[in-house]
């Protein structure tokens, strides 16, 4: 009876219920955490990325060493006890009032900062039991997605970002120091006695950054008021790769083509792209319009630099921590 | 009687049902014996280490918003939750090796477990310290650039 | 029973039920978990309120620049002195603040102390020095500078 | 008991039915929808801080930096308030825009006057969603700021206005 051939659809259930459960139980037992979502890594990774962030962009940072401190850190290298972009006009008090306008030379000496400083700075390591385990981080300063440049060093820190890893990002609006801008009216200018078109402009190098110089009020005295080119020292710059041109004509910036016409309310902008004013001298920077006349003439000719004052743009901070 | 002992339709049905349940009690040994280990230890480790650094990212990152705003002449001060177990364990926070370290510590008080969450530089500047245990009824952080 | 075991296809049905409710069981608890992983580090930074104070203090430099700008303006005009017209158009400002923060169910309090660094009550034309009391408040928070002192002779 | 070849096939499928299983879990706690509530949540903290990045970087904005900052874009309003097609502050719209990408927002801004709190919408892009984050940040007006603006605050030469620019903001 027992024989009974009915009755092993049965002992083949005990036999499967029996497997299932032995492999059920080894699963649970050999692989911990398979049932809680997630690992403690993921969710502090986001807030170390947050903090990052916000200590470099709100905090100047501080430096210290046995007789004296202050935020200006990028002036003290060797003794930084914490790395904040943030311009601090009073290095004393430990707090700027100004957060996210990065100050350049904060910038520029962060990315000579060595690896380790960073990353022990900054704080982007974990610490299990005293041993030290750096993240993984990416820190960028970008402009329409493209690296900021300066000096010529895309602002770029850290590693490539892994694609096949959580990464936790956080980005900041922050402004960025650029270069330096001066405006002026046109009748301030100076020209030399024969060539009334052409004002020119004594520039004293060095000077790093991208330099921007807008002109407003102009005395248009003919038919086709239009800018020609720009001459350093009697070489002419290139439109392009030396400098850009445009005109403002009620808020809107517009390429300034060669022959486009400049109207008196338009204000004429050139940006000067960096390392065009790299040498310590004064360089002659001869601005060749047509049409348009200006009367105060030198020589002396103006002096670029009483007129300079910092200038920012917005950019994004981008602070990417991984394990 | 006779009739009982020769019958023999029920047998299968019985040997089935105690191998059935052999299977059953057996099963039910082993899980109540590993229950602890899988479904309690494993799982509180898990949540425990997850509670633990969410706390400790939650001071330090506390701590980093608020220094950015520390007053020169005056005080802050916040009161904070925290959960009065982590799994179920009793839990403090330690900050007294901030200022060499730069870390905050979370420690259990019953198996010793912890976590450490850094803090970006800021221990140098403002001296950081003390601890606060869970099972305390107000958790306060506190500034005060006279004291 | 019987039928049971003559019938191999309903064991899988009670089979399957047991692996479902079990997964469900898995998946609750999971669940449950998820949603605590990270509440407390996003409450820190949801819930401290770093901008709202950090704009009182920087506002209030801001308020006591241009006020120190107004009231030489209007002190060309008036026979009030500086000083009185100063006190106006700051408490003027911090009390507009107050309104403004009391929506979002915070007390603030900005309170002027002095405005000239050399003697105590200013009589004179120079504003260079301003301090002020500042307070904020709200269920967790309290934050208070006193005294803030802002220089607005720039 | 003794061994036959029948009912092989329930042991193959019993193996089957195993994997089956151990992948659908796998599945399941592997996935990350299970920790959606918490990305979700430093989400929320990532967006309130980027729009309060947006105005704060408007209100600190030194001349050179942005064309219009915070406080003349606010000096600049003539007085409506917004319906759902026009903005009322174009210039801070736009600005917002190039500052905040794939994000939505609307503009309300509050003030006292009379002694009576006054909120008027001024950029409106849309209804909010239920996670949208609102920052704010404070201006403050005279009637000199005013009227290089061109705005209609109508304030008199001895009156500061303070003026609360309240940004909601929330993910496309």
């Amino acid at each position: 009876m027992m024989m009974d051939e009915d009755g092993q659809i049965s002992l083949d259930f005990l036999l499967g219920i029996s497997l299932f459960l032995i492999a059920l139980m080894f699963i649970v037992q050999f692989i911990p955490g398979l049932f809680i979502p997630g690992t403690s890594g993921e969710g502090s990774l986001d807030y170390t990325a947050y903090r990052t962030a916000t200590i470099l962009v709100e905090d100047p940072g501080w430096w210290g060493n046995s007789t004296s401190s202050g935020t200006d850190w990028e002036e003290n290298t060797d003794n930084i006890l914490r790395l904040g972009l943030a311009a601090d006009d009073d290095s004393s008090s430990k707090l700027t009032n100004t957060p996210n306008l990065l100050s350049k030379q904060k910038i520029t000496q962060m990315m000579m900062v060595n690896e380790s400083t960073l990353v022990e700075r900054l704080g982007l390591y974990n610490n299990v039991d005293g041993t030290l385990f750096s993240y993984g981080y990416n820190i960028s300063i970008t402009q329409n997605d493209t690296p900021q440049s300066l000096n010529n060093t895309p602002i770029l820190l850290g590693e490539t970002i892994p694609y096949d890893r959580d990464v936790s990002k956080i980005t900041r609006i922050v402004l960025v120091e650029k270069g330096v801008e001066a405006q002026f009216e046109a009748d301030e200018l100076t020209i030399n006695a024969s060539e009334v078109e052409d004002p020119i402009l004594n520039v004293t190098g060095p000077l790093n950054g991208e330099i921007k110089v807008q002109i407003s009020n102009l005395n248009i005295t003919g038919v086709d008021p239009s800018f020609k080119r720009l001459m350093l020292d009697g070489v002419q710059l290139n439109e392009g790769p030396d400098y850009i041109s445009h005109k403002l004509v009620n808020g809107t910036m517009i390429p300034l083509e060669p022959t486009g016409k400049i109207n008196n309310s338009d204000i004429v902008i050139f940006y000067i792209e960096p390392g065009i004013f790299n040498d310590t001298r004064t360089y002659e920077l001869e601005i060749d319009l047509k049409d348009i006349t200006f009367t105060k003439s030198g020589p002396p000719f103006l002096d670029f630099n009483q007129y300079i004052k910092t200038f920012y743009e917005p950019a994004y901070l981008t602070v990417e921590v991984w394990n | 009687m006779k009739r009982f002992f020769k019958d023999e339709e029920g047998v299968s049905i019985m040997v089935e049902y105690v191998l059935l349940s052999l299977i059953a009690i057996l099963f039910l040994m082993i899980i109540s014996i590993n229950s602890d280990a899988i479904f309690i230890e494993n799982a509180n480790d898990v949540v425990i280490e997850n509670q633990f650094s969410d706390v400790g990212n939650m001071m330090s990152t506390m701590i980093t918003d608020m220094y950015v705003i520390l007053p020169a002449n005056g005080k802050i001060e916040i009161d904070y939750t925290i959960p009065a177990k982590a799994g179920k364990d009793d839990y403090i926070i330690n900050a007294d090796i901030a200022m060499s370290d730069q870390i905050i510590e979370v420690i259990s008080l019953t198996s010793g477990k912890k976590v450490r969450v850094t803090i970006g530089g800021i221990a140098n500047t403002m001296p950081i310290n003390g601890t606060a245990s869970s099972s305390a009824s107000k958790h306060v952080i506190s500034y005060d650039s006279r004291r | 029973m019987a039928d049971l075991k003559k019938d191999s296809n309903g064991q899988w049905i009670a089979l399957s039920g047991f692996v479902i409710s079990l997964i469900i069981i898995i998946l609750a608890v999971m669940a449950n978990q998820a949603v605590i992983a990270g509440y407390h580090s996003s409450n820190a930074a949801l819930e401290f309120p770093k901008e709202n104070i950090r704009e009182l203090n920087l506002q209030t430099r801001d308020n006591a620049a241009i006020a120190r700008e107004l009231a030489y303006e209007i002190n060309k005009t008036s026979n009030e002195s500086i000083h009185i017209i100063y006190d106006d158009l700051f408490n003027n400002c911090s009390s507009q603040m107050r309104m403004l923060y009391a929506i979002h169910g915070e007390n603030i309090n900005v309170e002027l102390v002095s405005i000239n660094s050399t003697t105590k009550v200013s009589n004179a034309s120079e504003i260079d020095m301003i301090k002020v009391n500042i307070t904020y408040a709200n269920e967790k928070t309290f934050y208070v500078a006193e005294p803030e002192i802002i220089e607005v002779n720039v | 008991m003794e061994l036959n070849d029948r009912a092989q096939i329930h042991t193959l499928e019993g193996l089957a039915a195993a994997i089956l299983m151990v992948i659908t879990m796998l599945a399941i706690t592997q996935s990350a929808m299970i920790v959606t509530p918490q990305n979700e949540l430093s989400m929320i903290v990532h967006q309130e801080q980027i729009s309060s990045d947006a105005l704060t970087v408007l209100d600190i904005a030194p001349d050179t930096a942005i064309q219009y900052n915070l406080t003349e874009c606010v000096a600049g309003w003539q007085g409506n308030e917004s319906n759902v097609t026009s903005s009322n502050l174009e210039t801070l719209d736009n600005e917002l825009a190039n500052l905040l990408p794939d994000i939505k927002y609307n503009v309300d801004l509050a003030y006292v006057k009379d002694g009576e709190l006054n909120t008027k919408q001024v950029i409106i892009n849309g209804a909010a969603t239920e996670d949208a984050v609102v920052v704010r940040r404070l201006v403050t007006l005279s009637n000199s700021s005013v009227t290089s603006s061109g705005g209609a605050w109508n304030l008199t030469d001895d009156e500061l206005m303070v003026v609360e620019v309240r940004l909601t903001s929330w993910q496309i």
